[in-house]
């Protein structure tokens, strides 16, 4: 046999292996170098998970899809900073409200540009308003937020720069509406280039582009993988001082990715999941931003579940009981949890009138047996020497899949049942069926949910939560209705004066807590991990991202 | 041809690892230092199956090696040398169950359509042709959806993407074997059908589907790895490898015990497998011998 | 015979390590081969005589085969001693060698064209064509297709030789689709087509039909006649041999046996075993009733008999060939034996024909 | 039979196997007790309208088969609906990914394919020698690996470690891509003369095709071993050898060709296998490419999303087989097309 072939290709594979370590040595040793100084330094990269479903404020009502809108568009009215509270001109100079608080009259900045260099005037403000409620998404209904108090009559040009909204019905929160990204400003121009308006049919074109007045615009969108926004030269707000030229917001599904893109400096700002906080804590050029948010964390109980002693308020206040809320809050959420009373979270108008913010119900395993052995559920199957309760029918805890948190408090209520001597089955299923199980079947006993607020009123969260299908509550199909709740929800609904609210709360209180349909589980944490060299970031709830304001140093 | 075999070093840590797997498998009550409990529970088609549950110990989250856990723990406090003894058992069982179900669908089927040819031929070539058209991890991912979470019915998804390539297998042997001259021996002295095909052709036509099935007990775990790492593995709070492979992988930056032993359980036991496979490859194809 | 033999090999020595043990195919192998003429080497299945060739071709696979010690002297040059790249240069040009089997000895992907004309551009000048390597790659390429070109048609003029009727054709077909015969015909052709100076057959017509063997052996005789190429036949064909060999050895288990001219050989075998071989085969013209048969059967190589290693199955043995193993001695001219009792053998027909009867 | 006759016989036979994968498919996803479209339309605040939009759009509310009638009804159009979890038609999306699949599953195979028959020809021809014992425990350990464990573990080394190569993506951050031309990013580079993309491109693609690859790697270098061993023993390579074939060429020219035959086919197979690794590879370097696509939407249940994936894939599978049979038939003249 030849040897010479075989060894001129050992030789080749030798020649191979050296070449790459060099590559490798002489790589790392630049890289390394760099590692000190800022990546990127006139780029903001972001990693999150999911990706925009459009970028057409018409259309957009997933926060994706609004934080690119936000920045790419302006609004009559906008929030600066992290101040919820305050609302501030934006592409609106000032404004005047009549007497009747229905005729709003809006005076526009007379310098503003689109990204395509076409002045902005009352023209497309109207045509920006009316073509949300013409379009009316199909596949978003958004525009149910400019239909709150708008119509298309609502919007009159009086001159080039000043604009009238006469609202259909008085709403005191307006100018918070005309905040929100739906209430963006269009250029007609481009639009009725561009397919113009269609009722009742999203604007396909727009979907994936769009001229705005916004500081940014879009520079590409790579499905699945990032939107890339550079600024836009025409901004009237300028481009002295510092600002990041260029942002990216990338999706990565894979936590890991997103956490070594942090550490490497790919990334300036990222998501990280609760259990992974504690990788970046306490690292150098690291930072965890920790904000209190209004997103809750649920357990839902089926009153009509085809377990009939679901039925029965006693069994659900024993549950209620047998819930451990220092755990969930511990070990599933690493402490970027905070106790929740009842509907109305901290932070929020009202909240104390939730038993002044002490929760009525702790984990107690003792008082869960006292209820139940009062109410007649007692241990009385015998199966291999353990006794259950219910003649061992089993409750069904489900969680969606992928949710770690969930996961931990269900397993972990799973074994607090089970030493309370009630049989239960764990299981998880995706997004679609979990769906389909809370509101087309009563085949579950306990579910755990979360919810956002869509505005920052109290109401946001305790109509839907324990007002009555009948009454356009009951979200969750806990199936759970209470007429004097509904009137309570109803009265704070409707009155003005904050002692008759704060009454009517304290009322509604009073019964759903002893009733329970749900567990108030607590009140996530906001958190993202974020590199100290990102400057000009606040968290501001209602606005989430603001590029505008960002600086690399 | 065992000398052979007890020669090759490869197929003898092969061998060795397997067996390693099924006493540890067998006897995990005495290996483990922590054991689940069974609990009865009622399925929503109203029939009962047992369900394997571990204590959680919140308190001892995530605690790294120590004599006390060998393996150390994970989210849940519970001991990962315990649930990767148990697990020896959930592997060994999707493994098995899942390659002698679909080898035995493939060896019916594939033995039908190439014994008798024709338009069963066709037709059963055609399906075999859809099902190997879409890619098997997709399709598992469906038929694993669709059928919700639990140990069984990964095994289910992943049968209904296996059988087809050991029925294509089959039918290759069997029609080679089909024209060879001692069944047409057997033909001609007028032997049944069914006797042609379970003496004659059956036991010729094993040997390379053996190695076949060796090899293939080990991509079963890992598809079974994958299917976890997705989402759509075992029931949560079992103790499979896979499940705890993807729910410790983003653990990995401050707990690399979670996903490194049983990464390295899954690892071993695969390479087990195709150790053996290759080994009795190499003993049962005399062509590769010298 | 004055003039220096064109192939001798001296007590060639070839083992085989496999896992159950070492094979000792071939013990201290010994003969010569002239220019021009056939030498037949015969014996039955597994007793060296494929690796005695392959071993002077060198092409005994390595591992498990290995050339222990020996020399194989090839015009004076000994084969052993020589680096590997002076044997591919003698192989398929000064020596070649036509395999068994036609069905598999044929490189199933290439046509049988290409397969000679292989043969034809690493041996043969084709000085029609310029050769020289320019560095001008495109020129090259040029002069490579135009030397591949005319050593194609060569190939084809040497499926005409060994008279293929249609070598246009056969030689752009593949192996599979030819007959077996025609393979062996295309394997001469491929063969010869260097003009060698010596060819080792190795059961070239075994796998053949009666009539096309003849044929195979024919075309044989005659491209030997024409370019006087010498042949080294192998085959436990007895009949070819008679036919085709002017002197012939015998092999059992890695010995040369017996070696002479053929009329000697078949006239007045000396040794037992060729004595054995040449009763068992069946002979139309002579009128036998039956045939001999040789008790047992050719020993393990791993661990042969000591002494004379046919001696188990031996009549004639005594003590002495179970621990010696007999020297070839010239018992006539042209004659060697390998037996100790080759005297008692020659003389014994009598008494062993009364065993018999 | 002529080759273009055969080729369209081939392709006709797609028919039976689109009009199967849709059927399983279908099936499959369509069964579950599940709510897509309030999924699509956000969930617990999914607006009313919104959602019987949507279960309006997919005929949600009429019988199974009908569902299906209105699907293929659609897909004779050449209509694949729309994507929900994408909000765009499901065709756009996969004009999006499938370059960007195709890309990573090609740069995988041409890492796997050569370096797997030229360490299957080594291992082969130095059998029981150390650099076979080597490349046979590649081999092993290439095919006992889980694939995602080896994409966290390069990423973690070559990404943070040593970070020499990208962690994620088709291209630098925020790095334009080029002129879609193709939509594989390295063609596009080459075509606008992009040396910055291409570069990228090219970096972006190591790790990822490693991964992929490494696998298929492992398959065909075992597989390249055990048929160039039992070539290197054939009758014929003595032939060559006996024809004083300088012993190269009687490697490369004799014994390589008869040994690809069998590698042929197991490349054509791994095509399958590639693509459900890649699913896993995509997700965990962010790859915008179909795999992660379909896994999303068979989680998400986005029915169109996840039947226009397997109809491409079932026509690549279809046209990869083809391929590799043509390729079989050129390589060995036994083969005769449409025979058997």
């Amino acid at each position: 046999m030849e040897r010479s072939s075989v060894r001129s290709m050992k030789a080749c594979a030798i020649a191979l292996l050296i070449c790459a370590v060099l590559l490798m040595t002489s790589l790392s040793g630049c890289v390394q170098q760099n590692q000190t100084t800022i990546k990127n330094p006139t780029t903001y990269v972001r990693y999150d998970i999911g990706e925009p479903k459009t970028l057409d404020p018409a259309e957009a009502y997933d926060s994706a899809s609004c934080d690119i809108v936000n920045n790419m568009y302006d609004r009559l009215v906008t929030y600066h900073g992290n101040d919820t509270l305050h609302i501030y001109p934006s592409l609106a100079l000032n404004w005047t409200v009549a007497s009747d608080q229905l005729t709003w009259t809006f005076h526009l900045r007379h310098d503003v540009l689109f990204s395509n260099g076409d002045p902005m005037n009352a023209t497309d403000v109207k045509y920006s308003f009316n073509r949300v409620i013409t379009v009316n998404s199909p596949d978003s209904s958004v525009a149910w937020i400019l239909e709150q108090c708008m119509n298309l009559n609502s919007t009159t040009i009086i001159d080039p720069y000043t604009v009238q909204i006469k609202l259909t019905n008085t709403y005191g929160g307006f100018l918070a509406l005309l905040a929100f990204s739906v209430a963006s400003i269009v250029d007609m121009k481009t639009v009725e280039a561009n397919g113009g308006i269609v009722a009742n049919t999203d604007n396909e074109w727009m979907k994936e582009n769009g001229v705005g007045t916004g500081p940014y615009q879009l520079d590409h969108w790579t499905h699945n993988s990032e939107v890339v926004l550079a600024k836009n030269l025409n901004y009237w707000g300028g481009w002295s001082g510092q600002h990041v030229d260029t942002v990216v917001v990338k999706s990565a599904d894979e936590a890991s990715t997103r956490i070594l893109a942090l550490e490497n400096g790919d990334a300036d700002f990222a998501y990280i999941p609760y259990g992974n906080l504690v990788d970046i804590n306490n690292k150098t050029g690291l930072f965890t931003v920790q904000e209190p948010s209004y997103n809750v964390v649920l357990g839902l109980f089926d009153t009509v579940s085809s377990n009939k002693f679901m039925a029965d308020k006693e069994v659900r206040r024993a549950l209620s009981y047998a819930f451990n809320y220092q755990s969930a809050i511990d070990d599933a959420f690493n402490s970027y949890l905070y106790r929740l009373p009842g509907c109305i979270p901290k932070g929020m108008p009202y909240y104390n009138t939730q038993n002044n913010g002490t929760s009525v119900y702790n984990y107690n395993l003792a008082m869960a047996d006292q209820i139940l052995n009062q109410s007649g559920y007692l241990r009385d199957f015998n199966f291999k020497g353990t006794y259950y309760r219910f003649n061992n029918t089993a409750i069904r805890l489900w969680y969606n899949s992928g949710n770690a948190e969930r996961q931990k408090m269900a397993l972990s209520f799973q074994q607090a049942l089970t030493d309370l001597g009630i049989n239960s089955i764990v299981s998880t299923e995706g997004w679609p069926q979990y769906l389909n199980r809370m509101y087309h079947t009563n085949e579950w006993d306990f579910m755990f949910l979360g919810w956002m607020p869509d505005y920052n009123d109290p109401d946001d969260y305790i109509a839907p939560f324990v007002g009555s299908a009948a009454n356009g509550g009951d979200t969750f199909h806990t199936g759970w209705a209470n007429a004097s709740v509904d009137s309570y929800i109803n009265q704070g609904k409707y009155t003005v004066d904050p002692t008759a609210r704060a009454a009517a709360y304290t009322a509604a209180f009073n019964i759903y807590i002893n009733d329970p349909s749900m567990i108030f589980i607590g009140q996530e944490t906001y958190t993202r991990g974020m590199r100290t060299w990102l400057h000009g970031y606040s968290y501001n709830p209602v606005l989430e991202y603001y590029y505008y304001d960002y600086y690399k140093a | 041809m065992l000398h052979l075999f007890r020669r090759s070093l490869l197929s003898m840590i092969g061998l060795v690892l397997i067996l390693f797997l099924i006493i540890v498998a067998l006897f995990a009550p005495l290996i483990a230092s922590e054991h689940p409990s069974y609990v009865e529970v009622q399925t929503e088609q109203g029939t009962t199956r047992v369900e394997e549950r571990w204590e959680i110990h919140f308190d001892r989250k995530l605690q790294s090696p120590s004599l006390q856990h060998l393996f150390g723990t994970d989210d849940y406090g519970r001991d990962i040398f315990s649930m990767i003894v148990y697990g020896s058992q959930t592997s060994l069982r999707i493994c098995l169950m899942v390659v002698i179900i679909s080898t035995l669908a493939g060896i019916i089927l594939g033995g039908l359509a190439g014994y008798f040819g024709g338009v069963i031929d066709e037709v059963l070539m055609r399906i075999t042709d859809v099902f190997l058209a879409i890619p098997y991890l997709i399709l598992a991912l469906a038929v694993a959806a669709a059928l919700g979470r639990s140990i069984d019915h990964i095994m289910e998804a992943m049968i209904i993407t296996w059988w087809p390539s050991y029925a294509r297998l089959f039918r290759g042997q069997v029609l080679a074997i089909r024209e060879q001259q001692y069944v047409e021996a057997a033909r001609s002295v007028g032997a049944s059908n069914s006797r042609i095909l379970f003496r004659h052709i059956l036991p010729n036509s094993i040997a390379p589907l053996i190695v076949e099935i060796t090899l293939d007990l080990g991509a079963v775990l890992l598809v079974a790895a994958g299917l976890s790492f997705i989402g759509l593995g075992a029931s949560p709070g079992t103790a499979e490898w896979g499940l705890m492979i993807s729910e410790g992988r983003t653990l990995m930056f401050h707990a690399w015990w979670y996903v490194t032993f049983p990464g390295l359980a899954i690892l071993f036991v695969v390479l087990g497998f195709n150790l053996l496979g290759d080994g009795l490859r190499d003993v049962t194809d005399p062509k590769l011998r010298r | 015979m004055t003039e220096t033999p064109l192939l001798s090999i001296r007590d060639l020595k070839t083992y085989f390590y496999t896992y159950e043990g070492v094979v000792k195919a071939l013990e201290a192998t010994s003969f010569d081969i002239w220019k021009g003429e056939t030498f037949g080497l015969i014996g039955e299945t597994g007793c060296g005589k494929s690796v005695t060739a392959l071993s002077v071709m060198q092409l005994i696979p390595q591992p498990p085969g290995r050339i222990m010690s020996g020399s194989i002297l090839f015009n004076g040059v000994d084969l052993l001693k020589e680096p590997e790249k002076t044997l591919q240069q003698l192989r398929g040009c000064a020596i070649s060698m036509i395999f068994q089997e036609p069905m598999t000895a044929l490189n199933p992907v290439y046509n049988i064209g290409r397969q000679i004309a292989e043969v034809i551009l690493l041996h043969k000048d084709l000085t029609e064509v310029p050769q020289k390597n320019t560095r001008n790659p495109i020129t090259h390429r040029r002069i490579q297709r135009a030397r591949k070109k005319r050593a194609f048609e060569k190939a084809i003029e040497a499926l005409d030789m060994v008279k293929i009727s249609d070598p246009k054709k056969v030689a752009r077909q593949y192996p599979h689709e030819l007959s077996g015969g025609m393979r062996q015909r295309a394997m001469i052709a491929m063969m010869l087509a260097c003009d060698p100076d010596l060819l080792i057959a190795d059961e070239p017509t075994t796998a053949l039909d009666v009539t096309v063997q003849a044929q195979i052996l024919d075309l044989m005789k005659e491209l030997q006649h024409r370019k006087g190429t010498a042949i080294w036949l192998i085959t436990h064909n007895l009949g070819v041999i008679a036919e085709m060999c002017d002197r012939v050895g015998v092999m059992y288990a890695g010995y040369i046996v017996e070696i002479g001219k053929t009329e000697k050989i078949f006239e007045n075998p000396d040794h037992p075993y060729t004595r054995g071989l040449l009763r068992s085969i069946p002979l139309i013209m002579e009128e036998r009733q039956r045939l001999e048969i040789i008790p047992g059967s050719v020993p393990n190589l791993i661990t042969p008999p000591e002494g004379c290693r046919f001696h188990p199955r031996c009549k004639y043995q005594m003590d002495i060939c179970k621990t010696c193993a007999p020297p070839l001695v010239e018992v006539e001219p042209d004659h060697c034996v390998a037996c100790h009792r080759f005297a008692d053998v020659k003389y014994s027909v009598v008494g062993e024909e009364e065993k018999h009867g | 039979m002529k080759t273009w006759e055969y080729i369209v016989r081939r392709l006709i036979l797609l028919i039976p196997v689109i009009i199967g994968v849709t059927i399983i498919t279908f099936t499959v996803s369509h069964v579950i007790p599940a709510d897509p479209a309030r999924a699509f339309a956000g969930g617990p605040k999914a607006q009313p309208e919104a959602i019987a939009h949507i279960r309006a759009e997919l005929h949600l509310d009429e019988p199974l088969w009908k569902q299906y009638f209105f699907y293929l009804n659609d897909l004779i159009h050449l209509n694949l609906g729309k994507s929900y979890l994408e909000n765009r038609p499901v065709l756009e999306s996969l004009r999006d990914y499938f370059p960007a699949t195709f890309e990573l599953t090609m740069v995988a195979m041409l890492i796997a394919v050569p370096l797997g028959i030229i360490g299957g020809i080594i291992s082969a021809i130095k059998q029981n020698k150390i650099s076979d014992h080597f490349s046979r425990i590649i081999a092993i350990v290439g095919y006992s690996l889980p694939i995602f464990w080896l994409a966290l573990m390069l990423q973690y080394l070559f990404a943070y470690l040593v970070p020499i190569l990208p962690l994620e993506g088709r291209l630098s951050v925020g790095m334009v891509p080029p002129t879609t031309i193709t939509g594989f990013y390295v063609i596009d580079s080459i075509l606008t003369g992009n040396v910055a993309t291409l570069s990228s491109s090219l970096l972006h693609l190591i790790l990822p095709a490693f991964t992929l690859g490494f696998s298929t790697l492992a398959i065909i270098l075992r597989m390249t071993r055990s048929s160039m061993l039992e070539v290197m023993s054939a009758d014929y390579i003595r032939t060559a050898r006996a024809k004083g074939v300088p012993e190269r060429k009687v490697i490369y020219q004799h014994g390589l060709r008869n040994a690809l035959i069998p590698t042929l086919t197991v490349i054509g197979l791994q095509f399958g296998a590639l693509l459900s690794g890649a699913v896993l590879t995509e997700t965990i370097f962010n790859w915008p490419g179909m795999g992660r696509f379909a896994a999303n939407a068979v989680l998400g249940l986005d029915f169109n999303s996840v039947m226009g994936f397997t109809l491409i894939v079932a026509i690549i599978y279809v046209i990869a087989n083809l391929i590799v049979d043509l390729l079989y038939a050129m390589v060995d003249p036994r083969v005769k097309l449409g025979g058997g």
